[in-house]
Parts: C-alpha cells; structure tokens; sequence
C-alpha cells in the first residue's frame, strides 16, 4: 500500500486523530521550550490542512468517503451478518462536509499563524493551543460525523474548548462572565440535543443519521425531537432571539479565537442542515419548518444590524454583523428548504437560494474572519477596543486598514468582493420567492455598509492622535495570517462561478439529496 | 487546613485499599461491571480524601500538577496511540487487532455465560488502562487546581 | 400509568431542572439545575434501553441470557464523563468570578450588555 | 410579574411535550432492538470482551470514548487555565 | 474551466471581470475629466488653510470626529425602536435562558400543534 492510498483511505481519521494528538502533546511540548511548541503546533497545523484539502479532494472527485471505525475495511459500513444495519460510528463525509472541512482548514491555518505573534505576550499559551486544537478537533468531528451521538460529543468538545478560549484574558473577570454565559447555555442546548438522541434511539434503535433517515416516520416524538434540535442548534449558531451570548463571547475572547468562533458557529448551522434536510427532508412538514428558519433569519438579519450601529465596542459591533450574516445564511437555506417539496420551484429559485446560502457561509468565515483579525490587530498595537478612543491609525498601520478595507467592502457586499456574489445570488433567488424578504435583506446589506463607513472613519481616519504617536505596524506573521483570508476574499470575489461550481453546488446538491446520503451508507436500499 | 489525626490515619490507611480497588475494577472491566473510567475515578477519590484528609500546602508537595498533568497526557496518547497503531497494521483507526489473535489478551472466549477469562478481549484492557491512568491523574489535578485557586484567596 | 413510571420520573426531574435553572439566581444553583436536568436525560436513556425481566448485559455468570440493551448504557457513561468535566468548569468559572466580582449572584454578573 | 408569566407557560408546553414522550414509549419493550440485538449475539466472538457494554464502549464505538476522555481533558486544560499565574501582558 | 464565467443567480447573471473592465474604463473616463480641471491650487500658501471666518484653526485632535456622534441622527429617528430593543439585552443569564426555552417552546407549539 502506497503512501497515497494509506492517506486516500484514511483522512477521515486523520483529520480529527492529528489534531486530538496535536492538542495531547502540546502541554508537554510548552514544559520544553516555547520554540518546540510553535514549532509542533504550526507543523501539527499545516499537516492538519494538507489531510483536510486531501480529503476535500476525494470527496469532490468521487463522490461521498466513508470511514467505519473499528471494521475490518474502512468502507465495510454494513457487515453481513447484521440484516442491513450499520452498528459501528460511522465518518460520512460527502461534499457539504468536505465544504466545510475545507473553511475550518483555511481559517485554521491563518488563525494559527496570526496567534504566533499576537499571543505571544500572554502567559498560559500550551493551554491555549492545546484547545485551540481541541476546536478544530471538534469542528472536524462535528461535520465529517454521520452518528447523531457522535455529533454530541463533538458539539460538547467545541464548546468546552470554545467557554475555555473565551475565558482565556481571565483578569478583568469580563472574559469568564462571557465564558460563563456561552458556556451555560450550550450546555442547556446540549441536554436538549441529548434528549433528542434518546428520542431517536428509543423509536428506531439507531444511531447513525442516515440509518434514523430511513426509519423516519416523522410521528409526534419525531416532531419534539425536530425542534429540540433545531432550537438547540439555532441557539449555538447564534440566530435572534437566541443570539444573547454571542455579542459578549465574540468580543472578549482573544481576536483569533474569534475568528476562529465564527467557523464553530458554523459548524452549528450545518448541523442544523444536517438534521433538517438529511434527517427528516420532505418527510415532514417543509413549509412550515422552512418559515421558522426564515422568520429566524430575518429577525438575525434586523436586529443583528440595527443592534450594531450604537456600538462603541469595535468586537461587539462586528459580532453583532456576524449574527446579522448568519440571518443570510439561515435565509437562503430556508428558502430552499420551503420550497423544497414542490420540484417546479426548486429548479426554478430554491436550488439557486441554497446554494446562495452556502456559498454565503464560506465568504462569511473568509471575511469575518479577516475583520475580527484585523480588530485582534488594532487591539495588540494601542491596546483599547473603544471606538471613541481611536483615530487617525491609517497614518501608520497602512496594511492593517487595507485589510479592513476589504473585509469591510466584503461584508457591504460591495462588487466586486465575494460578499457581492453570494448577496446576490441570495437577493435575486429570494426575490422570486417573496419580494419583501429581497427588499429586507437589501436593506440590511445597505445598514452594514453605513456601519462599517462609520467604524472605518473612527479607526484610521482623522488627523494622527498624539497618544498613538508611536504606533507601529502589526507583526509580519500576522499580516500574513490576515492575507491569506484577504487573498481569498478577492480570489473568490473575482472568479465565483468556478468556485460555485465546483464545491457550492455539490454542497447543496448533497444537502437537498437525502436519498444518495442514505444509499452512500446502506448501500442502495 | 489539616483534619485530625483519627481522620488522617484512616485516610493513610484507606488510600492503598482505593487503589487497589481502582486497579482492579480497571483490570477486570471487560468481565465485570467496571472499566477505565470508573476504576480511575473511584482511585481519584482516594486522592481526594488524602487532599482532604491534610491541608492543600501539605498534598501539593507530594502531588505535583505537572506530575499529574503528565499522566493524564500519558493516558491519552496512549489511548489515541492503540487506535492509530491499528493503522500501522494496515487495519482500520479503532480495529481491534488484538482479539482473537493468540497474544497478549488475544485467547479466545468461550461463547455464552462462563465464568471469564481475563486474557480476553483484545485492545480493549489496554485502552481501559489508558483510560483509567487518564482519568486518574485529569481528576486529581482539577481537585489540585480548584483548591489552587481557593487557596490564593485565602479560604 | 406506573408502567411507564421511570418515563414519568424523566418528566418530573426535568421540570425541577429547569425550574431551578430558570428560577434561581446563584451559579452553583444553576449548575445544580443542570446536573438535574442531566440526570433526567440519563435516566431517559437508560429506561429506553430496559427489557422486561432483563440482566445486566455481562456474560460472567449471568443468571440468564435475557439482557437488556447495553447500548443506552455506553451512551450514558459518555454522557456522565461529559457532565463531571462541565461541572468542573462552570465551578472553576464560579470561583474565578467570586474572585473577580465578589459575587455568584447572577443579577449583579452584568457587566456585558447593551 | 410578566417574566413569571412567561416561564410558567413556557414550563407548562415543555412538561406537556416531556409528558406526550413518556407515554408514547412502553417501558419495558423497546420497540426495534435490531441494533443491540446484533452486539448481544455477536460481541462475544467479535471483540472477546464478556462485558457487552465495554464492548460497546471500547469497540463498537470506540471513537465516541475517545471523544468522551478528550471531553474530560478540555475541562481539565479549561480549568487549568482558569488558574494560571498571569505574568503581565493584557 | 472558463474562471471568468458569469454567475448564473437565477434572475439575471453576474461577471465579476465585466464589472472591473466596466469600473476601470469609468475611472478612465473620470480622471480624463478631473485633468482638463484648472490647477490653480498652490502650495505653502494660504490656500492650504481651512476658512474658519477668521477664526483660529483648531488642534488637530480636537477636530477628530469620534464614533459616539458619528448617526446621531439615525439613533434619535429610531429612538422608540431602540428603546425596546437595547434593554432587551439585559446582561442577566436567567433572562437568556428564558429566552431559550420560552422560543423552544413556542416552536414546539408551531410544529408540535399547528402543522
């Protein structure tokens, strides 16, 4: 066996057993030198991606990758003498979760590079990059998963490691208040999701998504545990009226945690995908359920953006943004999902607002991602989050405020940045689907942009402050951990349609396609 | 602050009972009702008493964080370590190679109710005792941190 | 009705779970709340998993070969582990924030808002 | 007084919805036990373990205990930073 | 692959790299204008000067527009919306995780009773 084919067949693993074994190493490797460690945690990082864009490979080639842990053969998912049922954890990994295997790598790697530099000043940093390690552990494990409990034991390892990162600046006492906040409430939403596994477990003996898809009957303990998880998972996402506690972890944790939270969040929305278009798809009721996702995205999209503009906090202001994007997202897919009973309409407009809706998720991680570091930036040079205390920082961090710059435009959903592409798609599919949610949603984009015209003013423009007089540049590792995201911003923004193509619309294709997820695991039954 | 001596001497007394009660349930847990989770909890008790039993300056000359720390890693790795060793063999992340195979823990089982064989059960005795070292030391040492930072105010 | 009294019991201790979670105002109440609210999923479990006149599912000298389902138990042992490292956090952040603010009360934690 | 008001509905819809699970199910006789079925006939012969539930545990879904231990390990580095000595920096 | 394909959205098309030859031919156009402009603007002379009707020009950093003020006016239009929504944001876990319930609830009934 080659090497090609031992990482071919075994990525699925690889890329959750690299980075728990990088995370169980790492408080060892920060006892030797401080070297080693970022050293060990860069290697651990890179080899991490390779094995992730590896995987995103193969799937995209050949269609869905499935790993069986602990069976004879990694694709072994229904041993024969069973009857056809699978009883082993089982990874399926198809084309949405290798999209987002493929956003977690990237932000990883440029979070990582840009918290070489910008946490060095901090004490306690083995615990810092052992859990940084343990989210992208949770967050790879959370999408590659096809095993409800499986996905609950992920979701608990992301938010422990998350509530941990968040507390990290734990001097002020602010920090672990946010810490706190998130922390509880995720655990509520966790017992919820427990629930809903038991209710599962108890109906269709089954565990894994796709074997409790193909059981589904959708009766009444169906529909509890259809909004068990939905509110659960609504709540992690961070969608109005359960957005409480993301203003307040996203704008005390450490910068690159931050950008790294936005994914996590993520993670949450897809698994809420998960459960409504593979779980239960056309089986239950679409429109009503696709109402509720959208009525959750506009109210995201509203309040996100009018809550931003009194803002004094740079973080708070574009965590409020980050729920507002959110609510595009939640958008697009409900739209999809609404229609998603009717064939006419799907092909006609709902195909095109889901793959709107992904699409919006990757440019989302790309340039939030970017903003927060940039923020995390400005903080590490003058050392205030408070925009009324900032000016005139365009005369000397000149790199910094063209990374703004374009973050900022991206998010205005200014042409020709990718925010435009994917707005658009969103706007124009919405529009034959109900015209005032279009209107709505244009209205939001043109408030994100006011809001960021006025955090752009506040920062670097203005005469040169004489209390910021000797500011200098961020530190080049993180220049480039933020051109890496700024690249892609505009790479994207420029060519969209190869990039629809070729990992957008298998997403969605995957997502709407509950039937081939099924067959992928129980083999054409 | 320390308890009296009667409480102290119990504690010394009982301690190696708790771990060799610790020990066993992690040994036998693919037999009995038990495994590594359970018996390194119940020997992380035992910690717990002595800690209680003497003040926390006193424990945290015997019981080093990084000495726990270290133990946990070691648990960890070790269990992650019998998963991957799987690939190495060519087999699936999670095979049990063990089973079955003649070696170490590798008899094979007599089917049906008997009266167990501790040489059984492939990999899963040793990811017990990864699991059990881990918990052990984990516990132990959020008992030592808490205490860590109750001390510094002074209660 | 008392056939399905461990359900019932599930009903019952979510109620208190969430009544104190909701109610009460001091951290280590809540996380109390919420060990409850725990225990009721575990329970919810483990009765899913039972069968009538069962044994435990172990082969060494077992009284029969009846056993109950033994996957709710794996669950619930890996949902057991994941409340005891919850609990220890949510105490940790308790005390840091006793520390920090002089208090666990939960109306004078809010600092963040707006 | 509205904030009570608003528990004790919400409070009431979940215990009736909590209620409608409990008396859905039987206690007793699961209703499909294919699953378990196969890891009570098979788990002997297949993993060696006379305890079905380590087999469970340790075999069968063997990654969900992997995922459990790193649970515990995440509280313990969260804890342990919790308590840390800060040395300057912010 | 052609990288510079339109986006379809399903109403109408989008091309990035159109755009931009679009967007640079305007900025042509526009600078070709902006150059025939007489340039009679001298410098190190008074012309660099704002005009503050005689008055002292003030310190540089004083006239730094800061975040507070910057929609004002937005604020003051909206003030009855904002009243309601910012103390909804109260800081107070328990009112969150009322939240949290209270909405699982009221979707419970929308899908549990409704549907």
């Amino acid at each position: 066996m080659t090497i090609t084919d031992f990482l071919f067949t075994n990525a699925p693993a690889l890329l959750v057993a690299i980075p728990l074994f990088a995370a169980f190493i790492c408080p060892i490797a920060g006892k030797i030198s401080s070297k080693v460690r970022n050293l060990w945690v860069m290697g651990m990082m890179l080899v991490t991606a390779a094995v992730a864009f590896i995987l995103a490979y193969r799937v995209f080639v050949t269609g869905p990758v499935l790993y069986v842990f602990g069976a004879a053969a990694a694709n072994f998912a229904i041993p024969l003498d069973s009857g056809g049922i699978p009883i082993r954890i089982i990874f399926t990994v198809d084309a949405m979760s290798a999209f987002m295997d493929i956003i977690c790598a990237i932000v990883g790697v440029s979070v990582l590079l840009y918290s070489l530099s910008s946490e060095s000043r901090n004490s306690g940093l083995e615990g810092y990059y052992t859990l940084f390690f343990l989210m992208i552990a949770g967050v790879f494990g959370m999408v590659s998963t096809g095993d409800i409990f499986n996905f609950f034991v992920f979701l608990e390892i992301l938010s422990l490691a998350s509530a941990g990162m968040i507390a990290y600046r734990i001097d002020g006492g602010l920090a672990v208040e946010a810490a706190l906040k998130y922390f509880i409430l995720s655990t509520l939403g966790a017992i919820f999701v427990l629930f809903a596994i038991g209710i599962y477990y108890g109906q269709y003996d089954a565990l894994n998504i796709a074997m409790i898809a193909q059981r589904m009957q959708f009766t009444m303990l169906d529909k509890i545990a259809l909004v068990l998880l939905v509110a659960a998972l609504a709540m992690k996402c961070g969608a109005v009226p359960l957005h409480f506690w993301t203003p307040d972890a996203y704008s005390l944790a450490p910068s690159s945690v931050t950008a790294f939270l936005v994914v996590a969040s993520q993670a949450s929305l897809y698994g809420l995908f998960r459960v409504i278009f593979t779980m239960y798809n056309v089986t239950m009721n679409c429109v009503t359920v696709g109402w509720i996702i959208i009525i959750f995205g506009v109210l995201s999209m509203v309040v996100g953006v009018t809550m931003a503009i009194p803002q004094k906090d740079v973080k708070r202001l574009m965590a409020y943004h980050a729920i507002s994007q959110t609510g595009y997202m939640l958008l697009g897919v409900g739209v999809g999902l609404a229609v998603l009973g009717n064939t006419e309409l799907t092909s006609a407009f709902g195909f095109m607002a889901m793959e709107g809706g992904i699409f919006h998720i990757f440019n989302h991680a790309m340039y939030k991602g970017l903003l927060f570091l940039t923020a995390g930036a400005i903080f590490y040079r003058i050392g205030t989050r408070d925009l009324n205390k900032m000016g005139g920082l365009g005369h000397t961090m000149k790199y910094t405020m063209i990374f703004f710059m374009i973050g900022a435009l991206a998010i205005a959903g200014i042409p020709p940045f990718n925010g435009f592409a994917s707005k658009l798609m969103i706007y124009e599919s919405v529009y034959l689907f109900n015209p005032l949610l279009a209107i709505i949603a244009m209205v939001v984009s043109i408030l994100t942009l006011a809001s960021f015209v006025k955090v752009f003013h506040s920062i670097f423009m203005g005469p040169k402050l004489p209390e910021y007089a000797d500011v200098k540049e961020a530190p080049l590792p993180m220049l480039i951990g933020m051109g890496i995201l700024a690249a892609i911003v505009i790479l994207f923004g420029l060519f969209p349609q190869p990039v629809v193509d070729i990992i957008v619309a298998p997403a969605a294709h995957a997502l709407i396609d509950q039937g081939g997820y099924i067959a992928s695991v129980l083999g054409g039954a | 602050m320390r308890m009296s001596r009667i409480v102290r001497t119990a504690a010394d007394l009982l301690y190696p009972a708790i771990l060799i009660f610790g020990l066993y349930i992690v040994a036998h847990g693919h037999l009995t009702p038990g495994g590594g989770f359970q018996g390194g909890a119940v020997i992380a008790t035992g910690g717990a008493l002595v800690i209680v039993a003497y003040s926390y300056k006193e424990v945290s000359g015997w019981l080093k964080k990084n000495v726990l720390t270290g133990q946990e890693v070691t648990g960890l790795v070790g269990f992650i370590g019998v998963g991957l060793l799987a690939l190495a063999f060519g087999q699936v992340f999670f095979f049990n190679y063990l089973a079955g195979s003649g070696s170490i823990f590798g008899v094979p089982v007599p089917y049906g109710i008997n009266s167990g064989e501790l040489n059984t059960a492939g990999i899963i005795p040793l990811m017990n005792f990864a699991v059990g070292i881990e918990v052990w030391g984990g516990l132990t040492v959020v008992i030592l941190y808490m205490l860590s930072g109750l001390e510094k105010e002074g209660c | 009705m008392l056939w399905n009294l461990p359900f019932i019991t599930v009903v019952v201790l979510t109620l208190i779970g969430l009544v104190t979670v909701l109610m009460k105002k001091n951290i280590v109440k809540i996380l109390l709340g919420i060990n409850i609210l725990q225990s009721a999923a575990n329970l919810f479990l483990i009765a899913l998993g039972y069968r009538e006149g069962g044994v435990a599912p172990i082969f060494t000298l077992a009284p029969s070969e009846l056993m109950v389902l033994p996957t709710p138990q794996a669950l619930v042992l890996t949902s057991i582990v994941i409340g005891v490292a919850t609990s220890a956090l949510v105490l940790s952040f308790a005390i840091v924030l006793q520390k920090k603010y002089g208090t666990v009360d939960l109306d004078k934690i809010r600092r963040l808002q707006g | 007084m509205k904030k009570k008001l608003v528990i004790a509905a919400s409070l009431l819809i979940m215990t009736a919805f909590f209620g409608i699970i409990a008396l859905n199910l039987t206690f007793g006789s699961p209703k499909m036990t294919d699953m378990d079925d196969y890891f009570l006939s098979h788990g002997q012969e297949q993993t060696g373990s006379n305890n079905e539930c380590t087999a469970v545990v340790f075999d069968y879904r063997g990654f969900d205990t992997l995922g459990e231990s790193t649970v515990l390990f995440c509280g313990i580095i969260g804890v342990a930073l919790m308590f840390r000595k800060i040395q300057g920096g912010e | 692959m052609d990288l510079t394909a339109p986006v379809l959205t399903g109403y109408g098309i989008w091309s990035p790299v159109a755009w931009l030859v679009a967007f640079v031919a305007v900025v042509v156009i526009v600078y070709l204008f902006w150059k025939t402009g007489e340039s009679s603007y001298k410098k190190g002379t008074e012309l660099e000067r704002p005009y503050l009707s005689g008055n002292v020009e003030p310190e540089k950093g004083d006239v730094h527009i800061r975040a507070s003020h910057l929609y004002w006016g937005f604020l003051q239009a909206l003030k009855g919306y904002y009243d309601v929504l910012v103390p909804v944001h109260t800081g107070v876990l328990t009112d969150y995780m009322i939240w949290f319930v209270a909405v699982t609830a009221g979707v419970l009934i929308i899908v549990g009773v409704l549907s």
